[in-house]
């Protein structure tokens, strides 16, 4: 499974990505302070391999996923696609890449213009690919409808007249509609009925078979992202925390965030009843965190010197980066 | 047990149909449409409204009109309607075409249906184009302040209009020299301009230009302060002040009354454009690369416009009762053309003698007025996706 | 807080100077000229037209004609053309003629179209909510000049009590009774004419407000508690549905001024909106400008105090 | 066993009428819950979960909504035939409900404070201090810290997770026998999703309360549930024990729901999955709701309603074709 990564091996790699959104005040709207929604993300994606990217909602993740598409102006950092460096160049410049990474949103009714009809929707990504003849455009059209499992004679009907899982294949295909080579999957499944998700997740990765896509797939539900992903991102408050393959995630653990995640999946499979115990304490967030490990005050290993250093994210085994000082020293 | 049902599964695997049955977008506004009656009233009012209007600008206009609204016959005057006229006192070509006075005559014999056929153009051509230029300017401000207002004004675009206008303004106001310097000024800033930009960077610069350079205002809250001071004038007060500043004309009050009732739509579609933003279909074709443009005209105006139009349609009812308020006022259109507004105004004077002078035109406006009201509620409720969604 | 007053007392003085800007620019770019007004007045020589330009600064440049006129104002120095008298002066008077008026109408349409309002979303779709909602679009709808002729002949033919003017001429010698009972029957009908529209206009927002909020989650949660009917319209759900009225509470003042010309010229009522219609009909410019920018600090201090009542009554706002 | 039922709903019928179409939201539901129970109603999105619940609160807005038949008895009294003051004087006193968003379930513009007293002022008689002594009480049992301070805050002010602590505890403010939670961990994250589950059991163990849950979601149902009720357009699809449901589920939509779950375990291979969607309400197919769907549909699927049938220890599934499979092999051996 284990293949060393060799630079034409890696589709899109992401270095030390910020965003930071001001917090003004006062009378002249000074700033007073900075919401770190990403603070120095760093990650690669292979060749048709799937990266999950997991975290509990507002850590950080969809902005992650806006600024590698650029659909947000990135603070700092450097997103290299292939062997191009995107980060810094002009709308027009990107063009061609932005072909090349699409994403599937989490909204299904969100995501598709409710006054374009589904074939519409879809043509307009097969335009932008340069398909200039009307024929051909229809063709390809039916191609893509089918490839997601969507009869032809959608194609002149409006979102509202879909379900919520419909909606999400035609998602797909509009995505698919421009031929990438990434697609960013921005909880795709989360929205949609229990017994839909399965559907879209077959698809996702029948298409990931066929087409050899690479995707980075963001959730909340660690079931889902073990069972799709090869490597996972644990994210925690704009910083990934903690990065491995998916059998050394869940197998043993590190950062006590992704323990206290692991420990909180609700998995039918292990019907073994929790214990009961005192409700646990509640956390209430700050805006602005302190100094140091940013997942202080949670943290059931809580000690001063949390707060004091700065954290470096460690190899502590091979390709098992954790961000706890304390994780080396149990390790060794 | 799984396996089997898997093979099953893949066995008769079909492609997803649309839950549905085809509708037209027609057939759809019918159906939510027709559930509301008062609107469905309000609309055969509204068109039997337009109707007349085109139809009585035809028999009204002309060198011999069928329908004569001027013709002056001092012997017939309030008359009440219905009333056959004194055929032998008066010439032939004076009789009405009907052979009788609908709607009576008024304090000169003038026959109160023809001014009544011609003053509906006007009402319908003061609500059309005054509310047509009000959402064009509110469409136009309120898309640009909402899809571009994180773009920010820098301060030398702010110098450079600010000199183009004062110069243009000065030299208005008989202070030619001044006014050319200003003018001048702004020419070589924008020679200087071209200049910098060649430069590779800004590095260069001295630090005092690099002020020039400074972000000011974001065209967001440029176009809103905008907003806010044409809210602060009274509208009817200030439509007043410029209309009887101006010469009187109908295209005058047409235009005032568009150029002082935009704010609302502005506001609106800019609320419209920021949400529409943040919607994920649009960071969808952003993320295809589709422009700006198209991203503008073909993704975000049509879902903004809907309820643009909504209010558009009861923008005319207002503007229609502005206009027939300024006439009344005795304002706008010049004497001899009649309104609905003037005809009532002229009627008053005769109120306990001749009311129908002041209740024919009263009524008609009240329920043409009504009339584009309810069919607005009507199209709100049509327009409202929450209706439409099956979800 | 106290930053948000400051920043937001800076934004107002500078869309103020703006207005002042452009309503003096409006005036004085229209074409024609007050000296102009009546060529045929033989009183008009050349010499009387030149003098008069002189004295009101027509002469000059338009920038210095505008510094000269917003000083006089600020000093209260300015004076009508058309009689000489101090604007301000005018203004006030006038202004205390509109008072009672306005104040008659405002506390009619607050107090009337919150009940009908209310009662119309708890009874949605009954025979109430229904003929509540075809009147206020018929009140919405009628012109209001038409409207006032109407009830006047009504009035007029029922009641036999004169309603033209502020009271009737003459009555100087009756008793008290009778003065009051006079002044009752003036103020009545613009008031209430005055407010029609506006309770129409606002019952129909109070009935949304109360539809929009009373399908709110916390509405459910409050009847799961048990909470008794009335108690779940009046207290959870008006508490919230009130809050977008704070805004308009603010907007009313300017009303004063604009909403009562068509109204004011009917019943002969020598109030502001009078004033500023005569005003226009004389090209009388310092009164026009300066009512017009008494209505632009109105508008302004209307919105102002409007954000603070809203970041005061709504929790959720934080500064 | 009798005395032990706390409620039970008998056939309930709920549809939703609009000027076209009928929507069958709940059509014949029936389900018991026992004193000291937790039990869960799980089902998808629009199969009539929600609507039940708030049926036995009588808090279905009509119209357009329409109690079309059914009994609910609570303690063997009928609630569909109270008037609204004795509906008022059981809701919040005996039974409690806890919603899914707790950011728009709390009034914004009150106090959590207030929000808490005012339901204990309604049903019970307690002057003011004692009161506030209480809902401080109620706050410290569901884990919210410093709660005298907390008294005065108002929801905005407090994280979800805090939120739905306070929902809770309003729902305890009375000591009711049962408490109605819908899908009360939705909208939080996992690890809050964890802690809120925790003082769910923490709470039905030291009050002795019965908890009626509702979820889509089948690992929460294993984290909580005594018995389970897996609902499907509208009716009961199948009921049990968990270990039954989990471990030996009888109905074709229980099975694919169990088999579609994705996990680690089953990485590499491919998941079940459900064709087709979830039926409109408006537009339930006739026969078998499930048919449709299902991989085991007879023709008889297509136009004879299901009856339940029973494979005993109060295991029951919705589904003759593999009721009459299963009893073959049994049968056979």
């Amino acid at each position: 499974m284990e293949t060393r990564h060799t630079p034409q091996n890696i589709i899109l790699k992401v270095e030390d990505l910020k965003k930071y959104f001001p917090i003004r005040r006062g009378f002249f709207q000074n700033i007073r302070g900075w919401i770190k929604a990403v603070d120095g993300v760093s990650f690669e994606i292979e060749r048709g391999k799937t990266l999950g990217l997991v975290g509990e909602s507002g850590c950080g993740k969809t902005t992650v996923a806006w600024l590698i598409l650029k659909l947000l102006k990135m603070d700092e950092g450097r997103i290299i696609f292939r062997d191009t460096e995107i980060s810094e160049l002009s709308e027009k410049e990107m063009k061609p890449y932005r072909q090349e990474m699409q994403m599937v949103f989490q909204d299904p009714y969100g995501s598709l213009n409710p006054r374009m009809t589904v074939g519409q929707s879809i043509e307009e990504g097969l335009s932008i690919l340069g398909i200039k003849s009307r024929k051909k455009r229809k063709e390809h059209l039916k191609k893509l409808l089918e490839m997601v499992g969507m009869s032809t004679n959608s194609s002149d009907r409006y979102p509202h007249e879909f379900s919520g899982g419909q909606r999400q294949r035609i998602g797909i295909a509009r995505a698919l509609s421009v031929e990438p080579s990434l697609v960013i999957c921005d909880e795709p499944i989360s929205a949609l009925d229990v017994s839909i998700q399965a559907q879209i997740i077959n698809l996702l990765k029948d298409l990931q078979d066929q087409l050899e896509l690479s995707y980075l797939f963001i959730s909340h539900d660690l079931n889902v992202i073990g069972y799709l992903c090869t490597t996972i991102s644990v994210m925690y408050k704009g910083l990934i925390v903690e990065s491995a393959s998916a059998e050394a995630l869940f197998s043993h653990p590190y950062h006590p965030y992704t323990i206290s995640l692991l420990s909180a999946i609700p998995d039918p499979e292990s019907s073994v009843k929790k214990e009961v115990k005192l409700p646990a304490r509640d956390f209430s967030d700050t805006l602005i965190p302190p100094d140091g490990c940013n997942y202080q005050g949670r943290c059931p290993m809580d000690e001063p010197r949390c707060g004091q250093e700065d954290l470096i994210f460690t190899e502590v085994e091979k390709d098992h980066f954790v961000r706890c000082w304390k994780v080396p020293k149990n390790n060794v | 047990m799984k396996n089997s049902a898997q093979k099953e599964f893949k066995e008769d695997f079909q492609l997803e149909e649309p839950l549905a049955p085809k509708k037209t977008r027609f057939q759809e506004f019918w159906l939510i449409f027709r559930q509301n009656r008062l609107a469905i009233i309000g609309f055969f009012i509204f068109v039997l409204f337009f109707l007349s209007a085109i139809v009585g600008l035809v028999l009204t206009s002309g060198q011999d009109p069928l329908f004569d609204p001027a013709r002056i016959r001092l012997q017939e005057k309030l008359l009440p309607p219905l009333a056959k006229p004194n055929l032998d006192s008066l010439a032939p070509e004076d009789v009405p075409a009907i052979g009788f006075y609908l709607m009576g005559t008024d304090d000169l014999g003038r026959d109160v249906f023809a001014r009544m056929l011609q003053g509906a153009w006007v009402s319908l051509t003061v609500g059309f184009v005054a509310v047509g230029i009000s959402v064009l300017i509110g469409i136009f401000l309120g898309g640009i302040a909402g899809y571009f207002g994180q773009h920010y004004m820098r301060i030398n675009h702010i110098v450079l209009a600010s000199l183009f206008i004062f110069g243009v303004g000065l030299i208005a106001v008989q202070s030619p020299h001044l006014g050319a310097a200003c003018l001048v000024l702004g020419f070589l800033l924008i020679c200087y301009q071209a200049l910098t930009k060649r430069k590779p960077r800004k590095k260069s610069m001295p630090s005092w230009t690099r002020f020039l350079f400074k972000n000011a205002i974001s065209v967001d809250t440029l176009i809103m302060r905008v907003v806010d001071i044409m809210l602060c004038f009274p509208s009817f007060f200030l439509i007043l002040t410029v209309v009887a500043l101006l010469p009187a004309s109908i295209y005058n009050i047409m235009i005032v009354i568009g150029l002082t009732s935009w704010m609302g739509t502005t506001r609106f579609v800019r609320a419209e454009f920021l949400s529409l933003r943040e919607q994920d279909f649009v960071a969808a074709v952003r993320a295809l690369g589709v422009s700006n443009y198209r991203i503008i005209f073909r993704h975000m105006m049509p879902n903004a416009i809907a309820p643009v139009l909504v209010s558009a349609t009861i923008g005319i009812a207002t503007a229609i009762l502005t206009e027939a308020g300024l006439s009344f006022l005795g304002f706008g259109v010049p004497p001899p053309h009649a309104t609905w507004g003037n005809i009532l105004s002229d009627g008053k004077r005769f109120i306990f003698d001749a009311p129908w002078l002041t209740f024919i035109p009263g009524i008609v406006i009240l329920i043409v007025v009504l009339s584009f009201n309810l069919f607005g509620e009507g199209l709100r409720d049509v327009m409202n996706p929450k209706l439409r969604e099956r979800h | 807080m106290l930053s948000f007053i400051g920043r937001s007392v800076v934004q107002k003085i500078i869309t103020l100077f703006f207005v002042s800007v452009v309503s003096f620019l409006i005036i004085h770019i229209a074409p024609g000229e007050p000296s102009q007004v009546d060529p045929m007045n033989p009183k008009f020589t050349p010499e009387v037209v030149e003098r008069f330009r002189e004295e009101f600064h027509l002469d000059k440049p338009l920038h210095v004609q505008y510094i000269y006129f917003y000083q006089n104002l600020f000093t209260g120095k300015t004076v009508s053309w058309k009689d000489n008298q101090s604007v301000l002066q005018k203004i006030w008077e006038r202004f205390l003629n509109s008072l009672p008026l306005f104040i008659v109408g405002t506390v009619l349409t607050w107090t009337l179209s919150f009940p009908v309002g209310i009662r119309s979303a708890i009874y949605r779709g009954r025979l109430y909510d229904r003929s509540a909602t075809f009147l206020s679009y018929l009140l919405i709808s009628i012109p209001g000049f038409f409207f006032a002729y109407v009830l006047i002949i009504f009035v007029v033919t029922h009641f036999h009590v004169p309603v033209i003017g502020m009271e009737t001429f003459g009555t100087g010698n009756t008793s008290t009774v009778f003065v009051v009972m006079d002044r009752t029957w003036h103020l009545l009908l613009p008031s209430v004419l005055g407010a029609t529209g506006g309770i129409a206009v606002l019952s129909r927002y109070v009935r949304s407000q109360m539809l929009e909020v009373g399908g709110q989650d916390y509405i459910r949660t409050a009847r799961a508690k048990g909470l008794p009917q009335e108690q779940v319209h009046y207290k959870h759900a008006l508490r919230n549905a009130l809050l977008p009225f704070i805004t308009m509470f603010g907007l009313i003042l300017p009303g004063l001024i604009g909403g009562s010309v068509i109204i004011e010229s009917i019943f002969s009522w020598p109030g502001m909106g009078r004033m500023a219609y005569e005003a226009i009909l004389a090209r009388d410019y310092p009164v026009i400008l300066t009512v017009n920018f008494v209505s632009a600090v109105l508008v302004l201090a209307g919105t102002f105090i409007s954000d603070i009542l809203y970041i005061i009554a709504d929790p959720r706002i934080r500064l | 066993m009798k005395d032990n039922r706390l409620i039970s709903v008998q056939d309930l019928k709920v549809y939703f009428r609009s000027n076209a179409t009928t929507a069958r939201a709940v059509d014949g539901v029936t389900f018991e819950v026992d004193r000291e129970e937790t039990v869960c109603l799980v089902g998808e999105s629009g199969c009539g979960k929600t609507v039940t619940a708030l049926s036995i609160l009588g808090l279905v807005p009509v119209p357009p909504g329409d109690i079309a038949g059914g009994r609910i008895l609570f303690k063997g009294q009928g609630l569909l035939d109270l008037d609204d003051n004795n509906m008022q004087s059981i809701r919040g006193n005996h039974i409690a409900m806890v919603f899914q968003e707790p950011l728009t379930s709390l009034n914004p513009v009150f106090t959590i404070g207030d929000q808490i007293s005012e339901a204990i002022s309604i049903h019970k008689n307690i002057d003011t201090g004692t009161q506030r002594e209480r809902c401080v009480q109620l706050l410290r049992d569901v884990g919210i810290a410093a709660p005298e301070q907390r008294l005065n805050d108002y929801p905005h002010q407090l994280s979800g997770g805090q939120r739905q602590r306070v929902m809770i505890a309003m729902a305890l403010a009375c000591d009711p026998e049962l408490i109605i939670a819908d899908e009360p961990t939705t909208a939080l994250d996992v690890t809050v999703q964890d802690q809120i589950l925790r003082l769910f059991k923490y709470i039905q163990k030291t009050r002795a309360m019965s908890i009626l849950y509702i979820t889509h979601d089948l690992g929460v149902v294993t984290h909580i549930a005594d018995r389970v009720y897996v609902m499907y357009s509208g009716v009961i699809a199948e009921q049990g024990f968990t270990s039954q449901i989990f471990n030996h589920a009888k109905h074709p939509y229980t099975r694919g729901l169990l088999a579609s779950l994705p996990s680690r375990s089953k990485r590499g291979k491919r998941l079940y999955s459900i064709p087709g969607s979830v039926p409109d309400p408006a537009h339930k197919p006739e026969g078998c709701p499930f048919h449709p769907r299902c991989p085991h549909a007879i023709p008889s699927c297509w136009s004879e309603y299901p009856q339940m049938c029973d494979y005993g220890e109060g295991h029951l599934a919705r589904c003759p074709v593999l009721f009459e499979k299963t009893k073959k092999t049994i049968d056979d051996k």
